[in-house]
């Protein structure tokens, strides 16, 4: 059936270099997570500040994220932006391009984690002489946390998918990108991205699983 | 003392507090009884300020609570208030739950606050839960949680919306054995309960709410003896 | 911006990517649909222990990037001298990926269905074929309908990565455009806005029924 | 073989990339057109059989061909020896120079201004490989690999990177194109000539010698000189490496 | 007639019924009562068939319920059940609730089905609630749903477990007055039940359960008035 010869040990002579770029995709994706959530929950409170302005802004924002490929999001942060004089490097781009992305999908799922609390929690609070922030920040917000924790845990896993994408805008050090130039040179397709299919799923379970540990310490109750 | 004065309060068109005037000594214990939607609760939540009321004044100890320039979080740890749902804090342990509230509004220092919680929650009898998240106890314990946790407030009021009526008919005794024991240290209660025989026990004097009017007020033996109201003699028929 | 080379054949030819697109996503989500289904089912019929295999096989779909999967199955097919067009390579690794999306809102949405309501439809004399057609399958269904929505969303998306097999959807056709033309901005603003239009009535349609659904 | 199997089957599928022009690229109606696509109309007809033409981006090249979708490569291919080892590579039919393209903001005037840059190239080209090494051995600038030559472009001409190396074909047709503000070929990159072949399957011996012949033959019948006057104009390049065989 | 012969069953290693023998006769009306974990659901979910048993055999009408021989489905629309959960199909309306397991199972025509269930419906008195969701009911009604649901199989013997602790106070009544009428109309019943005096007042017998073992089966008056074994002493004085 196969009159193809596979050259693993070649392509397995690039392993280092591919483990490598392993650690740029996982930076990118941590790096998108981090300012992913910082701008979610800063969508989340324009949301909820009654402001017009502001709410339409963020909800603007979360729409086109979550509609529209993630691909074409990170095509525009490169050549959308670009034709405006405003120039970011690959690595620039495919982590604003991912971190627009991850804000959008974030500030939904903190909607809704903030839906599944009941109001009588944060009225139980008021009721204790607490003020409206204190009673959010020490009674709504750590219960909102946990019911976001495996949404945002998957939301990692898709940042690491995506960063695959960096390579239509010259990202050439993740993993993706290096994939994809050992590719093009050798024309050992199958190879190099059966190789990196695994590291990438090596990647995903362990994000996953450290989430769990994490999860299983951070919330005993 | 509260003072509540020609209070009225409506939700949209719907008037569910049409004039209410009631006074409550220190050291009284007065029961509130009446039928769903009398407007009971909408009035335990207006002396506590979580809701504006419409007309009228309520004053406690003198401050009237719904003015501009009334300090709302302070007069609340005056005025404990435990509704029907436990509203356990599920993020905290039993002892995180009692001691969130005095550190952070009273400003008590951690051993301060612990040594208090510890204080309280024994004295409700949970004693030994200081370390159990409020999702691992029965709903009777929670509630008495929740008792604890406006205790560690001192306030001088406290207010209880139907404590009861969300437990399993077995946990019913432990709580009500726990605003027994409040009451007979002298503290000064509102209590709205569906518990008759409790009320009429445990009371000072008895109110009787229809449609958001206060139709009878009276001591237990004369409101449950020879109740004059004939919505109230209806409600008691039907009660018992 | 406004005095653009775009024609209207070049629109006719980014609305026939906009079709392409869709006939990938219609494909592609309704037999991962089919498939997710059965796999739903079993798993959830088999126990956790007997489906480990099938789960560790789907699980792999949702752990690597679908770019990777694409590039792979393209290279595995050529190796095999399946000779499958590009078309049917897209659709084949987009099926399986929706089915393992798919299989987790169906299992999702059989637990949903409180075991006792379950009971009482075998008490009535009902076979498991009955209780799953009748009672499982209608509760199921409102359960998961959002959230398959939003997958088929997500699908629609994802498929703009078959330009990597050559096949000309949305987002390669803009692509084409640009270079032909050199306006970026325009195309690709008009290619978002197609895709923004796509999608948005059917996202809302979700939370639409969502809102319907949770209120009963 | 596959030649039989041509002949037999009456269409003759190549693979050919579309954003590459002069070689392939698309006309206002979108449809193939370039120096690629007319060599794969003429294989055709040498083979009495129609043309197909099946666009493949440059990744995608080497599955169409092992999948059995195209019979040939016709898409500007470098005969690496790394590439020899997965396919079958005919003699040259077309040579490539290389030419640096700077954006005129830029500053860069020639290929040695390009030091400390920010460049780019079409990922796995055989310019982008040299260029790349250039970078590292020049131990200033940055270097940036596209999927598409027409990203380049759009790169280079929004200022994105400064230059590129790009063969001189592209680079006269895209500056010539008009369609890139401030970009201009500043002069040649002192790289070894890019020999593009035809490829198919490394087995298919009798395809091979045929396509071989069939080069020469473009050659000898003065259609490759008219081929590239139409689609690149000017000098024509040398398909022969001086001093050996093949 | 249901004869259960020694009925043995396990949860893991917790023994639920530690060998029952027990006998229903047609007509009567069997209540049981017991603690909480006594084994009583445990049993009825047995005689169903929705359970497997470890030891023992239990037999309706001669026909042995755990055999591999037996029609399950077929046996099964013998025996109509009830449980404390109301189980509404929510998406089906009260009539399609009724009238499905008939068409499916007994294969009914739809006229044939529609006439019995809009029978059996009123018959508990949901005759005008045909087209209702269930969602919509309050609980008693939903509960005289599956009630009429699973007379429309034509049951000759029906099995309640506890079908009214899951009902609001107010609601009990209803369904306890569908029961009593049953009761009178003939039904062969086994009732699990923790209302005290509706058992005292509808039973043949009543069989009083603990931890696994049947401790007693007498006559209401005897079991009531002059309860023998000790663990019922102290169930009867808790349970008033
Ligand atoms: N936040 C609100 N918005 C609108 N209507 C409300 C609100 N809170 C209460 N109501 C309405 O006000 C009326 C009185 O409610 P309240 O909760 O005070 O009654 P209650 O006497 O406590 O009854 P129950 O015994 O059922 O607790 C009810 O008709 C209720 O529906
Ligand atoms: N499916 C099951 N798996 C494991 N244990 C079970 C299961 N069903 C019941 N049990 C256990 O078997 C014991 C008897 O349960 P059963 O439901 O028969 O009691 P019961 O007498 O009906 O009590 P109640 O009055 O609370 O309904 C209980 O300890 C229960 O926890
Ligand atoms: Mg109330
Ligand atoms: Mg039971």
């Amino acid at each position: 059936m196969f009159s193809y010869t596979f050259h693993w040990n070649q392509a397995l002579k690039a392993l280092p270099q591919m483990l490598d770029g392993a650690l740029v995709t996982l930076q990118v994706a941590l790096l998108s997570m981090v300012i992913g959530l910082a701008l979610a929950l800063a969508l989340t409170a324009c949301r909820l500040s009654g402001n017009r302005i502001l709410g339409g802004f963020a909800t603007a924002w979360v729409e086109i994220a979550r509609n529209t490929p993630a691909l074409f999001q990170i095509y525009m942060a490169h050549f959308g932006l670009g034709n405006f004089g405003i120039h970011l490097s690959p690595y620039t781009a495919l982590l604003a391009g991912i971190a627009f992305n991850n804000a959008g999908y974030l500030a939904e799922n903190f909607r809704g984690a903030l839906k599944a609390i009941p109001d009588t929690q944060a009225r139980a609070g008021r009721s204790l002489g607490m003020t409206p922030v204190q009673a959010f920040r020490y009674i709504v917000l750590p219960q909102m946390l946990r019911i976001a924790f495996l949404p945002v845990t998957n939301q990692m896993v898709w940042a690491i998918l995506m960063t695959s994408l960096g390579v239509t805008v010259g990202m050439n050090t993740d993993l993706a990108g290096i994939t994809q130039e050992l590719n093009a040179r050798s024309f050992r397709t199958f190879e190099f991205f059966a190789i990196a299919a695994i590291i990438y799923y090596l990647i995903a379970k362990a994000v996953t699983l450290g989430a769990r540990l994490l999860a299983a310490r951070m919330f005993r109750y | 003392m509260i003072e509540i004065q020609n209070v009225r309060k409506s939700f949209g068109s719907l008037e569910v507090l049409k004039g209410i005037d009631l006074t409550v000594n220190k050291g009284e214990v007065l029961t509130i009884i009446g039928g769903s939607g009398s407007g009971k609760s909408t009035l335990l939540t207006c002396i506590n300020g979580l809701e504006p009321i419409d007309a009228g004044r309520i004053l406690v100890d003198g401050t009237e609570v719904h003015a501009k320039s009334t300090n709302l979080n302070k007069l609340r740890s005056k005025l404990g208030i435990v509704f029907q749902q436990f509203n356990a804090f599920p993020h905290l342990t039993v002892l995180e739950n009692v001691m969130l509230a005095p550190r952070k509004v009273l400003g008590l220092s951690k051993e301060k606050a612990e040594e208090n919680a510890v204080k309280q929650l024994t004295h409700v009898g949970l004693g030994e839960k200081l370390g159990v998240y409020p999702t691992r106890m029965s709903g009777g314990q929670q509630q008495r949680m929740a008792i604890a946790r406006a205790l560690a407030m001192s306030p001088e009021y406290m207010l209880f919306d139907e404590v009861t009526s969300a437990l399993d008919p077995q946990l019913v005794g432990e709580v009500l054995d726990t605003l027994r024991m409040l009451a007979s240290e002298g503290m000064t209660m509102i209590c709205v309960t569906h518990e008759m025989k409790f009320a009429r026990e445990v009371s000072d004097r008895v109110a009787f709410f229809h449609k958001g009017v206060m139709a009878e007020i009276a001591a237990p033996e004369a409101l449950f003896g020879a109740p004059k109201d004939p919505e109230l003699q209806k409600f008691l028929a039907a009660t018992h | 911006m406004f005095n653009t080379a775009l024609t209207l054949a070049d629109l006719g030819f980014l609305l026939q990517g906009a079709l392409m697109t869709l006939a990938v996503t219609a494909v592609s989500v309704t037999a991962g649909t089919v498939l997710g289904i059965i796999f739903g089912v079993v798993r959830n019929q088999v126990g956790p222990y007997w489906a480990a295999p099938l789960t560790f096989v789907l699980d792999i779909f949702r752990s690597v990037p679908l770019l990777i999967q694409l590039v792979l199955a393209n290279a595995f097919q050529a190796i095999a001298k399946l000779g499958w067009a590009p078309f049917t390579t897209s659709c084949v690794v987009l099926s399986l990926y929706t089915a393992a999306y798919c299989t987790e809102i169906v299992r999702g949405g059989i637990s949903s269905v409180p075991p006792t309501t379950r009971r009482a439809a075998r008490s009535l004399g009902m076979t498991w074929w009955q209780d799953m057609r009748y009672i499982v399958a209608p509760l199921a269904t409102r359960v998961s309908l959002p959230s398959w929505i939003g997958l088929t969303l997500g699908v629609m998306k994802d498929s703009a990565l078959v330009l990597w097999l050559g096949l000309i959807e949305l987002l390669r056709a803009s692509q084409v455009l640009v270079t032909r033309l050199q306006e970026p901005l325009l195309i690709l603003l008009i290619c978002g806005a197609i895709y923004f239009l796509i999608s948005f009535p059917i996202a809302r349609l979700g939370g639409y029924l969502e809102k319907r659904w949770s209120n009963d | 073989d596959k030649l039989d199997d041509v002949i037999g089957s009456g269409t003759l599928r190549c693979a050919v990339v579309l954003d590459f022009p002069p070689m392939g690229s698309r006309d206002e109606n979108n449809n193939p057109i370039g120096f690629d696509v007319d060599y794969c109309n003429d294989l055709a007809k040498a083979l009495g059989v129609t043309a197909e033409i099946v666009e493949t981006p440059f990744p995608e090249r080497i599955p169409a061909l092992m999948s059995g979708r195209v019979d040939v490569g016709v898409a500007s291919t470098s005969d690496t020896l790394e590439r020899a080892k997965t396919v079958g590579m005919t003699i040259p039919y077309f040579a490539f120079e290389m030419a640096v393209t700077a954006n005129e903001k830029s500053g860069v005037k020639s290929f040695e201004d390009m030091k400390g840059k920010v460049v780019g190239a079409t990922a796995g080209t055989f310019e982008a490989i040299a260029l790349e090494k250039q970078v590292k051995e020049w131990g200033a600038g940055e270097f940036r690999p596209y999927q598409t030559q027409a990203d380049v472009f759009l790169a280079l001409s929004q200022g994105q990177i400064d230059a590129t190396v790009s063969t001189s074909t592209v680079a006269q047709a895209n500056v010539k194109g008009g369609k890139f503000a401030g970009i201009s070929v500043v002069g040649k990159a002192p790289f070894d000539t890019d020999y593009v072949a035809l490829f198919t399957n490394r087995e298919e011996y009798g395809f091979i010698n045929f396509l071989n012949l069939f080069i020469n033959q473009q050659v000898r019948t003065g259609r490759y000189a008219e081929l590239y006057e139409k689609w690149v104009g000017g000098e024509l390049p040398d398909l022969t490496a001086k001093g050996v065989y093949r």
